[in-house]
């Protein structure tokens, strides 16, 4: 098996209703390789979550919908994969932690259950019962749960808690692949810290791969080994971690979120905001989506719309690097 | 999907079931002894014959239990059983019945004097038939042969009333004690007996071989109770009824039917309508003589019984009892001359006269809505008031009401409207003559005398007067005598359908 | 919400803006739900049929009499034919349409007000409360509706208004019992008792919090009423409990009807097609609303 | 959990006081008397008070009620009905089966009808699958209950002469008043599953389900359906308890021996025990059925049932 495991080409995904069309991913692509973790970063309704749930063809049936673009998981393009197929995927190739813990846990099934019933749906190693249910209590020690409480109810667990057991739920099948999304939105600083800190150690010694979905930079430094900051539905810059944490060259936008990060070490009373709001998704500007409050655009960048920039594996989506030193222009049609 | 493919499969299971399973009882048994199948209104209340007085029981005691004599419901004239004959003493007050000899029990005792006093002494103490013992003081058994019977007063019309008393065997009543009336018994004389009993379910009767008169030409009957009359047709054409009165509506189609035999007999009933003399504006006669010229007995006819009833001049039906006048006064539709009245009395153009009650359910309803028109087209305006029967019997007995669509059925002697005219009912007629309007103790005296005379003829003169009396008071108006309609199966061959309750023991298979 | 707001807006504007923008956001849904549409037309027809009935056929048509023209088969004369006293068929439907729905809707609006307000403070408040009022309400809904329809009418005299009590009464405990179910399950969501711990009052949570996401079953069993209201009615005053003849009334009508079934099917076929007509359309735009009002759902 | 059991089971006393003393009152205020009804309208006043004597109806109100109720609970004996004489709990022994037969075949047809339907019209909304299925449940629920019941006796009874339309002889008898009783209710449950399925078909928890790989069926059912059973069982609860009876309509028309007739007859005669031994043992049997619901809630969900834990002190 390649050592890539995961490639996005020109992916789109619309929300049609009977009122209007929302573009929420407009030709986004990345790689992912086995065992890395990529970021994706940007504010609410930048369209992470869309990607996630198209990765895993989980879109809302009557509305969802992919116009073009390609994912290819293990060389299968999951974009025309079978029902059929894309269930013996779910859960057990690509698995996915979603935000909100609270409402993600089946109330009326208790917890041991719901997990041992993913290792039900992913049986190919044909464990019989006790089997599952070692797997069962190994998968909760693994997340810092005694295996005892697996009778209990979700009712019974507090918010961290049921995250680990959502967490077990994604790991107990070993996937390649897991889309964490938010993970830790949801809960307070100290669990969060816990429940990263766990799913960095779990990815490292089961070697998956992980796209951690988050507008929180402090994670996305500490677990990720490649960034995509993603914008009104594109990636505007994508890069190594050491690319965009180091100063320098940033997609403006970029360069704003750091701007909007409260430093410790240095006493500034006013921290600085990108002005403005996100772009309506139903009608987006000609040319760069981020024209309206770019701070240095010109009238190209209104209509127009700029070319991919490559330094290296840092690629910015903004007309400021034309020209400027190591940085390549790119084709548009690759 | 697969969900909904299990119940579609569920239910043509199910339907390929229903095709399987056959009909029962209607196997071409030989026709010997085939069981005749009929069915009640509503369950056996009780097997007592003395323990009740509803027409669904009676039905059924009549098979099995048996008066002195049977009054038949069509001429009038008695038929001795338990009795061979009777002997009136000169002033009328003593009567002497001749028991007949070897009339065997269902349970195989021998029919003695002693089982009749019993019996007769039994009914004056039980509630319900008490009435149909009204005026009886004494009565006791001479030797095997003889029951002398005397009364406080004369009363022609005892032997009516008696033909209601059936006669039990005294050591299955005495041994059966409180528990008698509610399981099977072997306490009757007639053609048939008990052989299984479950109230509300099913009671099946079987012919007496040892009955006095010779056994039965049907073997066994089963009784079923269907209160629903459209449920009671259905049976009967799918064949698992042998005999019913049909419902009104479906008779022309069972006419039709070349399958069925059909017979309609018009029945001892009267329905008519009470007009309460004490409320004005009806305490004006001329009022009520308007109204009685103003019912269109025929649309009452046509809308209450398809036409099928018989309009009605007397209360009581000439050519059914014993005594009743054949001519007198009488009112027929004319709207003139209702219109006289109307002009003659204290309200020329028309007033409003108040309330109709009448029981729910039935035809008395529309009987009361034609009634309502009837009164609009003279100017009359009324309202109409639906109660529920017991609400509606409190209020005709205590006289609060206007007017009323009701009914009653005569016992085979004029004398049985009494009950609905002489004060000394006062708990069951609706109009009570007494008081300063009516010169009563005159009527009163015309109904004591027309039981205290034997000649028939004598009699029908006394009640003639006696009927002009009533009908000049213009309170009770009769309107139609509704009809019974009879449907069997053509193997069954019945030579005559009585009124209200058929004798099985005339019916045979053909 | 696709209320989006591009230019900056003072504080009140939005407010006002999402006000309205709530009921033209339902409005806008429910136009697009052709069923409820035809629904919510198909009950003001009745309605106005209802209420202009005097002008379509004078109230004399539906209860004149005539004998010679009884059960008679629909013709261009008499549309719906004519019942076993030969009045006009179509008229009788048409003025008992003003007592039917009356009947119809005050009982079921009124067990729906009832039945929610004790279901829901039973469901939400449980303990003790809980089991002497769900205790007396077994008590209740053991009466038979007849039984308690004739204490009623004995008491009150009879007449439509008592009826519709008496209906009331008996219904209340069913509701009840359904809202309760509905409302134990919300009292558990953690919303709730994010407003419990924000100090909202116990009225207020139930008011805004507990019914609203009750609406859809509320709704659901309030439409399912009417129908079983307008029949509850014929079958009391079948007994003689309820709505005096000559005054037409549907529930009456089909039950008039039932007699002649196999001679003059249309006697029972109109009236019975009119409640039909009437809980449908009232179930179906009951639907619409509810699904309209859902806010999650978004089609 | 038993603890609860047990102090519900108590409550049946309250609850058996309040019907009969309600019951008692009803009937005192209702006019007429036994005597009059009994012996109709020819009968002689002397006749009919020998009559309310007899049957003790002319005892003063309380030491009527105390009678009564002291033979009911010290004896468990409800009296003798004033028309048959015979023992009313002997009558509602016989009856009783063909209620709970009738009401449970009703309520099994409408489950198996009205749940799976009422799934699949929540899971397809808004289109034909949702419609049909739903208008039908429509036109069902809203009918008079004797209309299903004749068509089915003329289409089976007589035009196809496969079941005899009356009685309990064998138990094909049962299969009509099942179908007419089950498909109006079934109307309903189908309504009530929809829309409690709308409600949970949403959440997110079912997308978990998916999440990890369940097929549809699996998602919507076992994740779904569970949470949206607490509306199915109190509508399954309440009309299998309304059923046993209120079936009037059908038992009169099937000429099936049910407690709902036997009440309404009493009634309608002032049998004032029938009436009250027939209403206090529907009303045990109401309460007994109320109480299944509850604790099944309990089953189904455990929040619930947490909180009849936490009751008992221990939360």
């Amino acid at each position: 098996m390649s050592e890539n495991l995961l490639t996005v080409k020109n992916l789109s995904v619309e929300y049609r209703t009977d009122l209007e069309t929302v573009k929420a991913v407009n030709n986004i692509s990345f790689t992912l390789n086995r065992g890395e973790t990529l970021g994706l970063v940007g504010e609410t309704g930048a369209g992470k979550t869309t990607t996630a749930l198209a990765l895993m063809r989980l879109l809302p049936e009557y509305t969802g919908r992919i116009p073009n673009g390609e994912i290819i998981f293990d060389e299968k393009n999951l974009v025309t994969a079978s029902d059929a197929e894309m269930r013996m995927i779910r859960g057990g190739r690509i698995a996915m932690i979603f935000q909100d813990p609270m409402t993600s846990l089946n109330p009326v099934m208790s917890v041991g259950d719901q997990i041992s019933e993913a290792l039900e749906f992913h049986n190919e190693l044909k464990r019989n019962k006790e089997e599952i249910g070692k797997r069962v209590d190994e998968v909760l020690n693994m997340v810092g749960i005694p295996p005892g409480r697996k009778y209990d109810y979700p009712h019974q667990f507090s918010g961290g808690m049921k995250q680990r057991v959502v967490i077990a739920m994604a790991l107990a099948c070993e996937p390649d692949l897991l889309i964490a999304d938010e993970p830790t939105t949801a809960l307070d600083v100290t669990i969060q810290a816990q429940v990263i800190n766990m799913i960095r150690e779990l990815r490292d010694r089961l070697g998956t791969a992980m796209i951690m979905i988050t507008h929180d930079l402090g994670i996305v430094a500490q677990t990720c080994d490649n960034v995509a900051v993603m914008y009104a539905g594109e990636l505007i810059e994508v890069g190594t971690a050491a690319d965009i944490y180091k100063s320098g060259d940033h997609h403006p936008y970029t360069a704003g979120l750091f701007g909007s990060i409260p430093n410790l070490k240095t006493r500034s009373r006013r921290l600085t905001p990108i002005p403005g709001l996100m772009p309506d998704m139903s009608n987006l500007p000609p040319g760069c989506s981020f024209s309206p409050r770019c701070p240095n655009r010109n009238e190209l960048c209104e209509t127009t719309r700029s070319s991919i920039y490559r330094n290296g594996t840092h690629a910015v989506n903004c007309r400021l690097f034309d020209g400027r030193g190591r940085w390549i222009k790119e084709e548009k049609a690759q | 999907m697969k969900k909904i493919n299990v119940t579609v499969a569920l239910l043509l299971v199910f339907s390929m079931f229903f095709a399987a399973c056959g009909q029962d009882g209607t196997g071409d048994v030989s026709s010997e002894d085939r069981t005749l199948r009929l069915s009640t209104r509503a369950p056996m209340t009780t097997s007592d014959p003395h323990g009740t007085i509803n027409i669904e029981d009676l039905m059924v005691m009549r098979q099995v239990y048996e008066p002195l004599f049977r009054q038949n419901e069509l001429t009038g004239e008695f038929v001795p059983l338990v009795a061979t004959d009777h002997a009136i003493s000169g002033d009328g007050t003593v009567y002497t019945f001749t028991i007949r000899q070897g009339v065997k029990f269902h349970n195989g005792d021998e029919l003695t004097a002693e089982d009749v006093e019993f019996s007769l002494q039994r009914a004056m103490n039980s509630p319900r038939v008490r009435s149909y013992m009204a005026g009886v003081a004494d009565v006791r058994a001479e030797g095997d042969g003889t029951v002398i019977v005397t009364l406080d007063q004369p009363n022609a019309a005892l032997l009516s009333n008696l033909a209601f008393v059936f006669i039990v065997n005294k050591r299955e009543v005495t041994e059966q004690g409180e528990e008698f009336g509610t399981k099977l018994n072997l306490a009757g004389t007639g053609p048939f007996r008990f052989t299984y009993l479950v109230h509300d379910i099913e009671w099946r009767l079987e012919a007496f071989p040892d009955y006095h008169q010779g056994e039965a030409d049907i073997k066994n009957i089963h009784y079923v109770p269907i209160a629903d009359l459209a449920a009671a047709l259905i049976a009967f054409e799918s064949g698992s009824l042998d005999w019913l009165i049909a419902p009104i509506a479906n008779w022309d189609g069972l006419v039709a039917n070349p399958a069925f035999n059909t017979e309609l007999s018009i029945g001892n009933h009267i329905s008519y309508a009470v007009l309460n003399h004490l409320n004005p504006p009806l305490d004006d006669i001329n009022v009520r003589l308007a109204i009685a010229h103003a019912i269109d007995k025929q649309a009452m006819n046509l809308i209450a019984f398809d036409g099928l009833a018989e309009n009605a001049n007397f209360m009581v039906h000439p050519d059914k009892n014993v005594g009743a006048p054949s001519e007198g006064v009488t009112y027929n539709l004319d709207l003139d001359k209702a219109r006289e009245y109307l002009a003659k009395s204290a309200y020329p153009n028309g007033t409003h006269v108040g309330t109709i009650n009448v029981s729910a359910g039935g035809y008395f309803e529309r009987m009361a809505q034609v009634l309502q028109d009837n009164l609009m087209a003279i100017g009359l305006t009324s309202d109409i008031n639906r109660m529920d029967s017991a609400s509606n019997l409190e209020r005709g007995r205590n006289q609060q009401f206007d007017i009323m669509t009701t009914g009653f059925s005569p016992n085979g002697d004029f004398d049985s409207w009494k009950m609905y005219c002489h004060t000394d009912f006062r708990g069951t007629f609706y109009n009570q003559y007494e008081g300063d309007v009516f010169d009563w103790e005159h009527m009163n005296y015309l109904w004591a005398k027309g039981v205290s005379v034997a000649d028939v003829a004598e009699r029908e003169a006394i009640y003639r007067e006696l009927n002009d009396w009533i009908m000049g008071t213009a309170t009770q108006l009769p309107i139609f005598h509704r009809a019974g309609a009879y449907v069997w199966t053509a193997a069954l061959n019945v030579p005559v359908n009585y009124p209200n309750y058929p004798i099985v023991y005339e019916w045979s298979w053909k | 919400m696709s209320g989006r707001i591009n230019s900056a807006a003072t504080e009140t504007e939005v407010l006002i803006f999402k006000k309205e923008n709530r009921l033209k956001e339902i409005w806008r849904r429910l136009k697009k739900d052709k069923l409820a549409l035809a629904g919510l037309f198909l009950v003001c027809f009745f309605i106005i049929m209802a209420i202009f009935a005097e002008l379509i056929v004078p109230y004399a048509a539906a209860v004149t009499i005539n004998p010679h023209n009884r059960l008679a088969r629909p013709t261009n004369e008499f549309i719906f034919g004519t019942d076993g006293f030969g009045r006009d068929l179509f008229a009788r439907c048409l003025h008992g349409a003003r007592v039917s729905l009356s009947i119809g809707f005050i009982t079921a609006i009124a067990t729906a007000i009832a039945g929610s307000i004790i279901g829901a403070i039973v469901g939400y408040v449980g303990g003790k409360l809980d089991d002497i009022v769900m205790r007396a309400l077994d008590i209740f809904s053991a009466i038979p509706s007849i039984l308690f329809a004739m204490a009623v009418v004995a008491a009150m005299g009879p007449g439509i208004f008592n009826i519709c009590v008496a209906i009331t009464v008996t219904s209340i405990p069913g509701f009840v019992r359904i809202v309760r179910s509905a409302v134990l399950g919300i009292a558990e969501q953690e919303y709730i008792e994010a407003c419990r711990a924000g100090g909202t009052s116990t009225a207020r949570i139930l008011f805004r919090h507990v019914l609203p996401n009750a609406v859809g079953t509320l709704i659901v069993n309030t439409t399912a009423n009417v129908s079983q209201m307008i029949l509850t009615a014929a079958i009391l005053s079948f007994l003689g409990l309820g709505i005096n003849p000559p005054q037409p009334e549907w529930g009456s009508l089909v039950s008039e009807g039932r007699e002649f079934l196999r001679t003059a099917p249309h006697l029972t076929l109109f009236p019975g097609l009119m409640i039909c007509l009437a809980s449908f359309a009232i179930s179906v735009f009951g639907d619409g609303l509810r699904d309209a009002l859902d806010p999650r759902l978004r089609t | 959990m038993h603890r609860f059991i047990i102090r519900r089971l108590l409550m049946l006393i309250p609850i058996v006081l309040g019907v009969s003393l309600l019951i008692f009152m009803i009937i005192d205020m209702i006019p007429g008397d036994p005597g009059s009804m009994l012996l109709g309208a020819g009968a002689r006043q002397e006749d009919i008070d020998m009559l309310n004597e007899e049957l003790g109806y002319n005892q003063p109100f309380f030491r009527r009620y105390a009678n009564y109720m002291g033979n009911a609970i010290f004896r468990f004996d409800l009296g003798r009905s004033y028309a048959t004489k015979r023992p009313v709990l002997d009558e509602i022994g016989n009856r009783l089966p063909v209620s709970l037969i009738v009401a449970s075949s009703a309520i099994f047809f409408s489950l198996i009808v009205g749940v799976p339907i009422g799934v699949l019209s929540a899971v397809k909304q808004n289109t034909l699958a949702d419609r049909i299925p739903t208008g039908l449940a429509l036109l069902l629920s809203s009918q008079p209950g004797f209309l299903i019941g004749i068509v089915l006796m003329l289409i089976f009874s007589l035009r196809l002469n496969l079941i005899t339309p009356h009685g309990i002889a064998n138990w094909t008898n049962y299969i009509m008043p099942m179908v007419s009783l089950g498909l109006p209710n079934a109307g309903r449950q189908l309504r009530f599953t929809r829309s409690s399925m709308l409600e949970t078909i949403r959440q997110d928890y079912v997308r978990t389900a998916r999440a990890k790989g369940a097929t549809e069926r699996t998602a919507i059912w076992r994740h779904a359906m569970k949470n949206a059973l607490l509306p199915v069982i109190t509508i399954a609860g309440n009309n299998f308890g309304v059923l046993i009876g209120g079936a009037i309509a059908t038992e009169t028309l099937f000429g099936l021996p049910g407690l709902g007739s036997f009440i309404v007859t009493g009634i309608r005669s002032k049998d004032v025990p029938v009436v009250t031994g027939g209403i206090i043992v529907f009303a045990i049997i109401f309460a007994l059925v109320m109480l299944a619901v509850d604790v099944s809630y309990a089953f189904v969900d455990p929040r619930i049932r947490a909180k009849y834990i936490r009751r008992k002190g221990l939360a």
